[in-house]
């Protein structure tokens, strides 16, 4: 397993020289990659690695800036791919990768309304877990304001 | 191909016909269903319902000393607690108030496993239906009226039933 | 007596024959459906077989309030139960329970059966275009197509019971039984198409696609409650009591028996009710078909069938 | 402007007499609260669009106020027909990022507890295809199976559903005396007596193949893109299944099959489902010979503060059920991703729909078996 990972970051650094490339404890290759090459990176890593499988697109709020997690498999080398991506909070703009990776679409549209981070290129950018018509902001951000009432604090002591 | 036309409705014929009689078995097969308020189950031991508060057997008081560790573990802060420190005449701690809110207790068993002085028990008492919400506001009275009308045992961790 | 008092005695008859009867045929569905189903059924009121549930649902459903959506065509959605209901009433007056008990022993029953079955269809037709429900329309829409292609076939599976028997009075055609034995030994495959075509008819399983609740909730009586959804209940198990009497009339000596004229009507009631059981249980055995795989039945498989079966009769005959 | 009224201005605009109808949230066939917005031409379906989120209740944000611990009731609701096989996907997460050993013995249970509810799961997945094609009575017939199993449950969780059973570091109790005996009793019974029942009564039905076989096509290719999981994938020739490909656990110690049909279409996904129940009461009985004595909890660090970020998934009855948690050294987890499958599975609707009638749509939902706890979470 650990020679298909070798194999990946070699191809890796080797096409991308700006990308950190690591090895997580759990055996993954990891990827922190700056948001503009994220589009170049999908398509290289989709196409020449064969990593075709994307299970899931999350998005974390480090407060100073936001993180896009990528998690990819490979079928066919049964190895793992995790690509993290920096993206400003308050310009959150980023390529879409739904174009390269169809089930994607749904993933961003979740990132989309629990983050507010818009996504260039997607092809249905609408809230879905949310209403249509929500105003509320993003809910995941650690910044949200939770309006419903407060229930007192459980524990007294007289 | 009219051979495999006939064949083909045989076939079919044969596997409706062995589908009716699997349903015509099941008209004497007996039955699973339990009339319930006429009828009940049995519960297996350890089947949870609602947690109670355990009494101590010999002094007829709880167990509970209003450490607030249950309040502190449940998930969804169902449980209320008013301790009195150092009150004349006794000398543990004891619950003032001790507050279930059974519109938000999931029956988890946190509680029960936090508890470090064996005052909690899930019970298996599930018929909690009330007309008020108010009413599911179970106070330490009723759970401890609760534990000695009901089967209750305390599963905290890794031993066996 | 004078003829318009046995009239006004025999209407009444058949009307509380048809409360009756389609309260037991309810009550009997959800039991056997649940004695199927590893359940039990109805059992709570009237102890311990829940025979009075039947009882309790028409007080129910007579005490329901009578909801009509507010874009539905009024006086169409209004009607549109009762003109479902009506041919199914009539269509008791052609059926012989026994020797000489039958409202009026037509020449031209079958035919009159026929025309009258054909009606109901208006009704469904007008429940779902007057509640201006999308599934309503759909339910409708499937009833039309599913209706008329199977009533052809129908039709055709009685002609060749017709050539045989050589009159269309059914109290000539169980005569007729009575004489030469049971049409099934000569007519089975017009039985099987005709068998077929009822389901359909009757809107069961498998071909109950007008009301498939899956997909369409409630087909046609979708946008209907308290006793406006209880006469198309009714009318829908009187109507599966009908042809069952009919597939009776038809197929198995109709009240042919050698006990006299209540051993005959008991006989009658019998048969017809196993061939309701059937149904029934039919019902709880199989899946729905697909729109298309109902017609391509309907069309491809059935009328050849039917049109088979009746040059095969007219062979047989002339030789 | 209404949402309805601009998409049926659309289909004028078109030309065609289309017809919008609106499947959901209530609607018999929808196995929740599924909203597909579909758009006829007769009774063949040009465009559909499912809208989800009814039952959002942002299990992700909650969490976030919650202990690591406090978590582990709140994922049994997520999928909550497999809710053992969420709690080992979340505890597993927990264990690999802070650390802790599990005993043997709790590692056994955790394996046989969700392989038994993946049987459960998949009984209640028949019984409601089955309704879906009209035949009410396998519904119940699968649904009595799942409340005998049940049983079973609550003799060792002490809950029918909600079992809150799996722990940091092991399991909550012991399995009881005799409990292994009930379980094979009960699978000695679904597989002699139970599944060829339903092979009689639903299956083998002429009436069954004609509505499944062929029906609702997905290719490999598809199946992929989307991200499809657990039968889906299966079902389409993908031979991928994370317990034996990347195995977590224990499954690399037992022999079992990958069950996949090349074929793609409702039939495949339903036999796919029908044949793991097989494999999984293999992986039981295997389970049972091997498993050793021993504690069922190890020990769990009094304070419990991980760091770090990690990916790790299980294969649930509907696929991969995928963990990203963050931890910032709390006690309090930073960020918790739950991958869905049904997610991801559901995303597939439109493609699938597209130009099948107004009946096969409602197979189609039956088939990719989204549960609504979990897509909308």
């Amino acid at each position: 397993m650990s020679e298909i990972n070798e194999k990946v970051k070699g191809r890796l650094i080797e096409q991308f020289p700006g990308v950190e490339v690591s090895e997580t404890e759990f055996g993954q290759v990891e990827v922190k990659a700056p948001k503009e090459i994220i589009a170049d990176l999908a398509r290289f890593v989709r196409e020449e690695l064969d990593f075709d499988y994307l299970t899931m697109v999350a998005g974390v709020d480090y407060i100073e800036y936001l993180q896009l997690v990528y998690h990819i498999r490979s079928l066919k080398d049964y190895a793992e791919l995790i690509i993290k991506v920096d993206v400003d909070s308050e310009n959150a703009v980023v390529a879409s990768v739904a174009p390269i990776w169809t089930g994607a679409n749904w993933h961003e549209r979740e990132a989309m309304d629990m983050f507010g981070i818009q996504f260039e290129g997607h092809p249905d950018p609408r809230p879905i877990l949310l209403p249509e018509d929500w105003q509320g902001g993003h809910p995941l951000r650690k910044d949200f304001i939770d309006k419903r009432p407060k229930r007192e604090r459980q524990f007294r002591t007289r | 191909m009219l051979g495999g036309v006939l064949g083909n409705v045989y076939n079919a014929t044969k596997s409706l016909i062995k589908g009716h009689l699997v349903t015509l078995k099941e008209l004497r097969t007996p039955k699973i269903t339990v009339h319930y308020p006429d009828e009940r189950l049995e519960l297996p031991l350890g089947s949870r319902g609602m947690p109670a508060l355990k009494v101590n057997q010999d002094t007829g008081l709880l167990n509970c000393t209003a450490c607030g560790v249950c309040a502190r573990e449940c998930p969804v802060d169902a449980i209320e607690v008013e301790a009195v420190v150092g009150e004349k005449g006794r000398k543990k701690r004891y619950p003032a108030i001790y507050n279930l809110d059974m519109t938000h207790c999931m029956q988890c068993n946190l509680c029960v496993e936090a508890c470090p002085f064996d005052a909690l028990e899930m019970s298996d008492a599930f018929e909690i239906s009330r007309y008020d919400l108010d009413d599911l506001i179970f106070d330490k009275e009723q759970l401890a009226e609760i534990w000695k009308t009901h089967k209750a045992v305390r599963i905290t961790g890794g031993e066996k039933l | 007596m004078p003829e318009w008092v046995m009239a006004i005695i025999k209407i009444l008859i058949v009307l509380a024959f048809i409360g009756l009867n389609g309260m037991f045929l309810i009550w009997a569905e959800r039991k056997v459906a649940g004695f199927i189903q590893a359940r039990i059924g109805p059992a709570r009121v009237g102890r311990p077989q829940g025979f009075f549930q039947l009882f309790a649902d028409a007080i129910k459903m007579f005490s329901k309030e009578d909801v009509r959506p507010a874009a539905a065509d009024k006086w169409v959605w209004w009607f549109a139960p009762v003109v479902f209901f009506t041919p199914v009433a009539m269509a008791f007056l052609v059926l012989p329970f026994g020797p000489n008990v039958i409202g009026l022993d037509m020449n031209i029953g079958l035919i009159y059966l026929a025309a009258v079955a054909s009606f109901a269809l208006l009704g469904v037709f007008m429940a779902g275009w007057g509640s201006n429900n999308k599934y309503s329309l759909l339910g409708a829409m499937r009833a039309g197509a599913q209706m008329i292609s199977y009533e052809i076939p129908l039709i055709l599976a009685t002609i060749g019971v017709i050539m045989i028997t050589g009159t269309l009075s059914t109290q000539g055609i169980v005569e007729y039984q009575v004489a030469h034995g049971w049409n099934i030994k000569t007519q089975f495959l017009a039985f099987v198409v005709f068998f077929i075509a009822m389901l359909a008819e009757l809107n069961r399983t498998p071909f109950d696609l007008v009301i498939a609740e899956s997909e369409l909730t409630s087909g046609f009586f979708t946008e209907y409650s308290g006793i406006r959804w209880g006469m198309f209940m009714f009318a829908e198990y009187t109507n599966i009591f009908v042809m069952s009497a009919l597939a009776v009339t038809l197929f198995f000596g109709g009240w042919a028996s050698p006990f006299g004229l209540v051993g005959s009507v008991l006989i009658f009631l019998i048969k017809t009710y196993a061939i309701v059981f059937l149904i029934i249980w039919i019902r709880w055995s199989v899946p729905r078909v697909r729109i298309d795989q109902l017609m391509t039945l309907g069309w491809k498989f059935l009328l050849p069938l039917s049109l088979f079966n009746i040059v095969f009769t007219g062979l047989i005959l002339l030789i | 402007m209404s949402e309805i009224e601009a998409r049926r201005l659309k289909a004028e605009e078109v030309g065609h007499e289309k017809l919008i109808l609106n499947l959901g949230p209530q609607h018999p066939s929808t196995h929740g609260v599924l909203r597909v917005i579909t758009t006829l031409e007769g009774e063949r379906i040009t465009e559909a669009e499912p809208d989800i989120g009814f039952l959002h209740r942002n299990f992700e944000k909650i969490v976030e106020g919650w202990t690591w611990s406090q978590v582990i009731p709140l994922t049994d609701r997520n999928d909550y027909l497999a809710n053992i096989n969420n709690e080992h996907a979340y505890v597993l997460a927990v264990e690999k990022l802070a650390g802790i050993e599990v005993p043997e013995r709790a590692e056994y249970i955790r394996v046989i507890m969700s392989e038994l509810n993946r049987i459960a799961s998949h009984l209640l997945t028949f019984g409601t295809f089955a309704m879906d094609m009209g035949a009410f009575t396998p519904f119940l017939y699968g649904f009595r199976e799942r409340e005998l199993l049940y049983d079973i449950f609550e003799k060792v969780t002490g809950a029918r559903m909600m079992h809150n059973y799996v722990r940091l570091s092991g399991v909550r109790n012991d399995l009881p005396d005799g409990w292994d005996k009930e379980v094979l009793e009960f699978l000695d019974r679904l597989e002699n007596d139970v599944i060829p029942d339903y092979y009689d009564l639903l299956i083998k039905n002429p009436i069954f193949e004609a509505r499944s076989l062929g029906v609702g096509v997905l290719t490999k290719e598809d199946a992929i893109a989307y991200g499809a999981a657990g039968p889906i994938l299966r079902g389409s020739g993908i031979d991928w299944d994370l317990r034996r490909d990347m195995p977590y656990s224990i499954y690399d110690r037992f022999d079992f099959e990958v069950i996949t049909r090349e074929e793609g279409d409702h039939y495949a996904r339903f036999m796919v489902r029908m044949d793991e129940m097989i494999e999984s009461a293999k992986i039981i009985r295997q389970a049972f010979e091997q498993m050793p004595e021993g504690p069922v909890m190890g020990k769990v660090p009094r304070v419990l503060k991980p760091e770090g970020d990690i990916y790790s998934a299980v294969e649930g009855p509907r696929g991969e059920i995928g963990v990203y948690l963050v931890g910032d050294g709390n006690f309090k987890p930073y960020r918790v991703k739950w991958r869905a499958p049904s997610f991801s599975n559901l995303s597939i609707l439109p493609l699938m729909a597209k130009g099948q009638f107004v009946a096969d749509i409602v197979l189609t939902i039956g088939t990719l078996d989204p549960i609504f706890g979990e897509v909308d979470r």
